[in-house]
């Protein structure tokens, strides 16, 4: 077939971050995945909440605590985690290296307060369908913090590697950091729908 | 090219046979009205189709002629919108046309009887209830109703998830452990009119019939009367000893018999099973033969349902037979 | 070497089939080992022989007839038969006197004492021909079969290690782990069991 | 990588078209061997792997098929016992939804979405390697338990209590939810390449209004899955854990409820259709186009219509649950947005309908599909807008009304679009042309024995024989018409003989196609065929909707893209204007092991909840495996 060059792509950059990133594009569609995840949960939470004669079913409402010292701690994470992100924009490899640190400790020690939050609830998965829900509501959101920490651990090791200083490694980190915005922002919701929907 | 004309016509053919188990052959009050929408709802979609084929064959085979393209298009855009604004008028007149019916049968006020259906793996089983505790009775597999008279049927299941369905008297409904849905039954004319579980509950779905007998006010109340009395002694020596038998064997520990010790509670209440017409849920026909066969090896002709090969000589047999048969 | 040569080397094609003929047999195996065929009717000289219980003398223990090891102790293993036993507990009432297991009139059936040895054939003895102290005889209420069925189930409620093919949990009221979790094992392995002495003379 | 970046990066500019092709073959191509095959992540070879799986699947669950007509043929036959024919019907049909539908719908799309828009491999072509190596697994899962006699029994839809705890004893049920979750991971992953392909790697120039239709209907169907899914992996893992572990969201006693199953199920389950009929509605508006010679009529309504069904796809979950006792309001409710889901429905069978009447139709076997799709599907959406009303339902709902109504959907509406689909691009696909003849034989066979075979089902369903029953009484009126049905079906299955057998022939040994056998205007048209590894030599520009029908002086292509490494072009979602020269991941084993890791995982889980904890090792080892950076030159920025 006959071909006529019409567009010279050469000077176009090897690899572009954000919206130019199919890696930033995949992030968002895993994230919607499990955004619609999350909320299918919480509507089902609240389906059962409004076939329950009484809400939380057996149970005195959870200990706000563990939960609520969990909350302040992702919220407060949310400002490294922007940093992280801009040093990344802005190739800072050493400001990134000390910001994953941070971060990797910032997502390790809501799993130190998650395991207190299990036993708040005063009720055990197989009592009853509350139990049921509110367990696999901060399980599903567990599962998300390991994620994102075993994510955060791996990106690093790879800073610190010969692997590091490379647009695409600081594409991961910003992509890392939105994802960790989003088990965030996933968090607000079930925090409220867990802590406070009970005492309503 | 089949079409929708021919299922009309089969649609007429059907209903001329009487007792059949379907949705054509209607005799109840919500069949009747939603036997008249089905027919009409079928006949404006029979139209539908046969202008889309109309459509179809006449831009394959159109002799092309030689117009502009911007003509054509613009020719081809006004029908095209012309489609659409009558596709929005038929799907909202069939949503008006069917929440109509729906409302129309909305559930009877005033109820002259109350049934509470209770469905199991794989039977059914009737309380027909009465404020005057004593006179409440139960009875499986067949349901006696009275001709005119609003029946409202409470749908409640021992295990699965079951739906009551009797074509020919109202649409189903399903019963939901956990839930109690309400059914209105009201047949115009008498006749046996047999129903069927609609929705999958396991091994022996395909057996779990149910026969509903709408008869005049006068020969219900005869059938009612006689179901709520105790069950009769047999008298005749061979239903004696079937007697003797059901209670000597396992049978008694499920079955209830009314008047005798047989109170078992897990399968269906035999007091009057010898006036009922089918056994098993509607599997065979109620004769001595049949029962006999159907005691002998229950799991040979409903494989996997509850009740169990107990092992009996074929005298023992034919005595259990005598005696269900007596049971009247 | 790089590991990624040497997987690429003559190493890599057999690896690759070997893990994933492993993985399949794996499949196999687990969805084999679930393998019900559903037996629902036993004949009639089959189940004769069944009932044919070699107890001890003292009544406690005692083998089970041959038939049931040519019939590959379905009533131990079958997940069909597990699960009938479990509606016949409670259509036939055991739930009286055992309550959910934990006893009440009767024994407690998963605290790991049994009083007549835990061996299916002693169980299934006991629920035919009935125990002093008020456990009735079934065998005129129940055929062989379901006494069987039953006996399997009651020793899964009482089992310290949970059999894949036990049943789970009823949809009613909650009242301890199903028998798929071993409850014995949750419920009364911390506490010491009280003595056979403490609990009646094993007749 | 070092030694990578002193060589000068070589570009295709300048090069010769035969040594560009050889450096481009080389870049692109999987290594040869059984080693290469695991690893490689063209989306083409993983495609046709896809579709033959699926097509696999698809003659299995036909098998099925024909075993439950020759049950039914009979009052009270004996062919099958009532336990095997529950697992026949729940495999039948989890086997035609999960293993066959889905699949083969997203296969087409793997093989044609990068193609239709110019780019040279799909986006994250690992997770695509992954993703067939899952799916397939859980198929196994299926049909081994299947043939070991402990299929799921359930029914498709396996309705809690019945798939519960209390009532399906063994692990039957779990294999069915856990093979439910392999296949929906599968799509899920599968529904993310194809947004990011569609979003990212369109071909400068193929702004949104340029975009085939086809793609727009996989990008639109990608998003239902990306929406839906989720549901149904909930469904699935709650079953699993109110079995193994005695949580009690299906349990009334204890707060549950049965519906939630049938919410959840639903909500999932409605979309699901759309799923797989939306990809056909793409495959019928590419067809049409190209035989009837003219661009299509009505693009921005189709569009529109494909957009427009996937949101109202989520609003008519309830019309499956309409006897089951919910409030009269909320009913009319969803009567009400099922009825309206008939309006796109409608436009995309006018424009169709308008394409043809303004064009030249060509009467090829692909053409006679998307007759036969035409024909059936409108009683098939006709008997939708029956079924969407709430008396009407309350008498055919669970019958063989339904049985006929959802296969003249899943059959007449996605099954005759595809197969002719795959009398269209199996040129493409294998570079040789099916045949005519058996194709329109075919057609035939398969069209009437389609017709004789579900047509009666609706009388059948109206007549008051329920679905799902492993036989009948001899004293029903239906042996009759059951007779005659399991006889059409012989003719349906003759016609899909005669396709697998053209099909098998002409891969063979088929007439060679050439690059462009239906003189089609889409660019998948515009490389060789089979197409080679790297696609295209260079990357068209687009300049209209139908690049190959408005080419003047050739087809307009870009140049610049380095040769040396995996490359290709990243551009904006709207305008498709160039951004970036992207690197394409090179072949791996690591998804493949990944796979693995996950099945392990999720089969495990099965049967002990500890299975996810460890199970998870493995799978964190792999992935780590797979995205740890190698050093290549694509890793380079």
């Amino acid at each position: 077939m006959k071909e006529r060059v019409v567009l010279d792509v050469s000077k176009l950059p090897m690899h572009d971050m954000g919206i130019a990133s199919p890696a930033w594009w995949g992030t968002c569609a895993f994230m919607l995945i499990e955004g619609s995840g999350f909320a299918l949960a919480i509507a089902i939470y609240f389906y059962l909440f409004s076939l329950a004669p009484k809400w939380p079913i057996d149970a005195p409402s959870p200990d706000l605590f563990a939960g609520t010292v969990l909350t302040a701690l992702l919220l407060a994470s949310i400002v490294p985690n922007i940093l992280v992100s801009r040093w990344a924009k802005a190739r800072a490899l050493a400001k990134v290296r000390i910001g994953l640190i941070v971060m990797s400790l910032l997502a390790a020690a809501p799993l130190a307060l998650r395991i207190f939050e299990f036993p708040a609830m005063h009720v055990s998965w197989d009592e009853n369908a509350y139990g049921s829900i509110v367990w696999t509501l901060l399980g599903l959101h567990t599962t998300h913090i390991i994620t994102d920490l075993i994510d955060t651990l791996v990106l690093t090791c790879l800073m610190f590697s010969r692997h590091g200083d490379n647009t695409r490694r600081y594409g991961d980190v910003e992509d890392n950091a939105l994802y960790w915005n989003f088990v965030i922002v996933a968090w607000l919701p079930l925090y409220v729908c867990i802590y406070w929907v009970p005492r309503l | 090219m089949k079409c929708n004309s021919i299922l009309l016509l089969l649609a007429f053919l059907i209903s001329g046979c009487s007792g059949a188990q379907s949705v054509l052959n209607a005799n109840g009050h919500a069949a009747i009205a939603l036997k008249e929408l089905i027919l009409a709802i079928v006949l404006v979609c029979s139209a539908v189709w046969f202008l889309v084929m109309i459509a179809l064959v006449s831009a394959l085979a159109r002799r092309r002629i030689r117009e502009s393209d911007a003509i054509s298009e613009r020719k081809a855009t006004v029908v095209v919108s012309g489609a659409v604004g009558a596709t929005v008028l038929v799907v909202s007149g069939l949503t008006i046309a069917s929440f109509h019916t729906t409302r129309a049968l909305s559930e009877a006020e005033d109820p002259e009887l109350t049934i509470v259906v209770r469905a199991q793996q794989w039977w059914w089983q009737f309380t027909y209830v009465d404020p005057r505790s004593t006179e409440t009775f139960v009875t499986a597999n067949e349901l006696h109703i009275p001709i005119g008279k609003d029946v409202r049927l409470r749908l409640e299941s021992g295990d699965v998830i079951h739906s009551f369905w009797v074509p020919s008297l109202a649409g189903k409904q399903d019963l939901i452990p956990g839930r109690e849905n309400i059914l209105t039954l009201r047949a115009e004319r008498p006749g046996v009119y047999r129903g069927q579980c609609a929705e999958f509950c396991g091994l022996q779905h395909s057996h779990m019939a149910l026969f509903v007998i709408a008869e005049g006010v006068a020969d219900y109340e005869r059938w009612a009367e006689g179901q709520r009395r105790m069950s009769v002694d047999p008298s005749e020596a061979e239903a004696v000893a079937g007697k003797a038998v059901f209670m000597a064997r396992q049978c008694a520990a499920c079955h209830t018999i009314r008047g005798t010790g047989a109170s078992g509670t897990t399968g269906p209440d035999l007091t009057h099973i010898g006036s009922r017409r089918t056994i098993a849920a509607g599997l065979l026909e109620n004769t001595r033969g049949s029962l006999a066969a159907w005691i002998a090896d229950p799991q040979k002709l409903k494989p996997g349902n509850n009740m169990p090969l107990v092992p009996l000589t074929s005298d023992e047999l034919r005595q259990l037979a005598a005696y269900m048969e007596v049971l009247k | 070497m790089m590991p990624g040569k040497v997987l690429r080397g003559g190493v890599a094609q057999p690896l690759a089939i070997a893990l994933f003929s492993v993985a399949l047999a794996g499949i196999a195996t687990l969805v084999g080992l679930e393998r019900q065929p559903r037996q629902y009717r036993i004949d009639p000289p089959v189940a004769a022989a069944l009932d044919d219980l070699r107890l001890m003398p003292t009544g406690i223990g005692g083998a089970p007839p041959e038939v049931y090891f040519a019939l590959d102790k379905p009533y131990e293993t079958s997940a069909y038969d597990l699960s009938q036993g479990k509606r016949l507990y409670s259509w036939f009432g055991c739930a009286n006197c055992h309550g959910d297991g934990r006893g009440g009139a009767g024994p407690s059936l998963l605290d790991g004492w049994w009083l007549y040895g835990p061996s299916t054939v002693a169980i299934a003895a006991s629920i035919r021909n009935g125990r002093p102290h008020g456990m009735p005889a079934f065998r005129s209420k129940m055929t062989t079969d379901q006494i069987w069925q039953l006996a399997g189930y009651v020793r899964t409620m009482g089992a310290y290690s949970a059999s894949l093919a036990a049943p789970s949990r009823n949809d009613d009221k909650h009242t301890r782990p199903a028998e798929n979790r071993a409850p014995a094992a949750i419920l009364f392995n911390e506490e010491p069991a009280p003595s056979p002495s403490e609990r009646g003379p094993p007749s | 990588m070092i030694e990578d970046r002193k060589r000068p990066p070589l570009t295709d500019d300048g090069l010769d078209d035969s040594v560009l092709e050889r450096h481009l073959s080389q870049t692109w191509s999987a290594s040869p061997g059984f080693w290469g095959a695991l690893a490689t992540v063209d989306h083409k070879v993983i495609a046709r792997r896809y579709i033959v799986t699926a097509f696999v699947f698809l003659i299995l669950g036909g098998l099925l098929a024909v075993a439950m007509r020759i049950q039914l043929a009979w009052p009270e036959a004996r062919f099958l016992d009532p336990d095997r024919y529950n697992q026949i019907f729940t495999t039948h049909g989890s086997t035609m939804m999960f293993l066959f539908a889905v699949p083969v719908m997203e296969a087409m799309a793997i093989y044609l979405v990068p193609l239709m828009v110019g780019t040279r491999n799909i986006a994250f072509p690992r997770l695509n390697a992954f993703s067939y190596w899952i799916i397939l697994i859980g198929g196994l899962l299926l049909w081994i338990s299947f043939a070991l006699d402990a299929a799921p029994d359930v029914g498709w839809f396996a309705y809690v209590p019945l798939s519960g705890p209390e009532y399906g004893p063994g692990k039957r049920a779990d294999i069915w939810a856990q093979m439910i979750t392999f296949t929906e991971l599968s799509a899920l992953a599968v529904a993310v390449e194809i947004v990011v392909t569609v979003f990212k790697q369109r071909a400068p120039g193929m702004s949104l209004d340029r975009i085939p239709l086809l793609v727009w209907s996989m990008l639109v169907m990608a998003f239902i899955v990306i929406m839906a899914m989720p549901a149904i992996m909930f469904a699935s893992s709650t079953l699993i854990l109110d079995r193994l572990v005695e949580t009690q969201f299906y349990n009334p006693a204890e707060g549950g409820d049965a519906l939630l199953w049938q919410h959840v199920f639903w909500f999932f389950g409605h979309p699901e259709v759309y799923i797989i009929f939306l990809p056909a509605a793409g495959m019928v508006s590419t067809i049409v186009a190209t035989f009837s010679r003219r661009p299509i009529f009505g693009y921005l309504p189709l569009v529109m219509a494909f957009i427009a069904t996937g949101i109202l796809a989520f609003g008519l979950w309830v019309h499956h649950m309409f006897v089951v006792g919910l409030p009269r309001l909320g009913e009319s409710f969803f009567t009400a947005s099922s009825m309206a889901i008939a309006v796109p429905a409608g436009i995309q069978i006018f424009c169709w309908l308008a394409t043809l009447w303004l064009g030249r139709p060509v009467f090829t076997t692909p053409l006679l599909f998307v007759i036969g799709f035409i024909v059936t599907f409108v009683i098939g959406g006709l008997t939708g807008v029956m079924v969407a009303s709430v008396p009407f339902d309350a008498q055919v709902h669970d019958t063989y009304f339904v049985v006929a109504h959802f296969h003249y959907v899943l059959v007449g509406g996605a099954v005759f679009p595809l197969l002719g689909a795959i009398y269209y691009w199996f040129p493409k696909m294998t570079g040789r042309m099916m045949s005519e003849t058996l194709g329109r034989w075919a057609f035939g066979l398969i069209f009437l024995g389609f017709n004789l075979t579900f047509f009666p089902m609706h009388i059948l369903g109206l007549q008051g024989m329920p679905r799902r029953v492993y036989t009948y009484q001899p004293e029903l009126p239906w042996a009759g018409l059951n007779l005659f049905i399991s006889l059409s079906a012989l003719v349906l299955v003759s016609g899909f003989v005669i396709f697998f057998i053209d099909a098998l022939r002409s891969w063979r040994s088929g007439k060679p196609a050439g690059p462009d056998p239906w003189s089609a205007g889409t660019l998948e048209w515009a490389t060789a065929s089979p197409p080679p590894a790297y696609n295209f030599r260079r990357i068209p520009v687009v300049e209209a909707r139908e690049p190959l029908w408005s080419r003047s002086e050739g087809l307009a292509v870009t140049k610049g893209l380095q040769v040396d490494r995996r490359e290709l072009i990243v551009s904006s979602v709207v305008e498709a204007l160039p951004e970036a020269r992207e690197s394409s991941p090179r072949d791996s084993i690591w998804p493949f092991w990944a796979a693995i890791a996950t099945s392990l995982m999720l089969i495990g889980s099965i049967f002990t909840p500890w299975a996810v904890v460890w199970g998870s090792i493995p799978i964190a080892v792999t992935l780590i495996g797979w995205f740890w950076p190698k050093g290549t030159v694509e890793d380079t920025s």
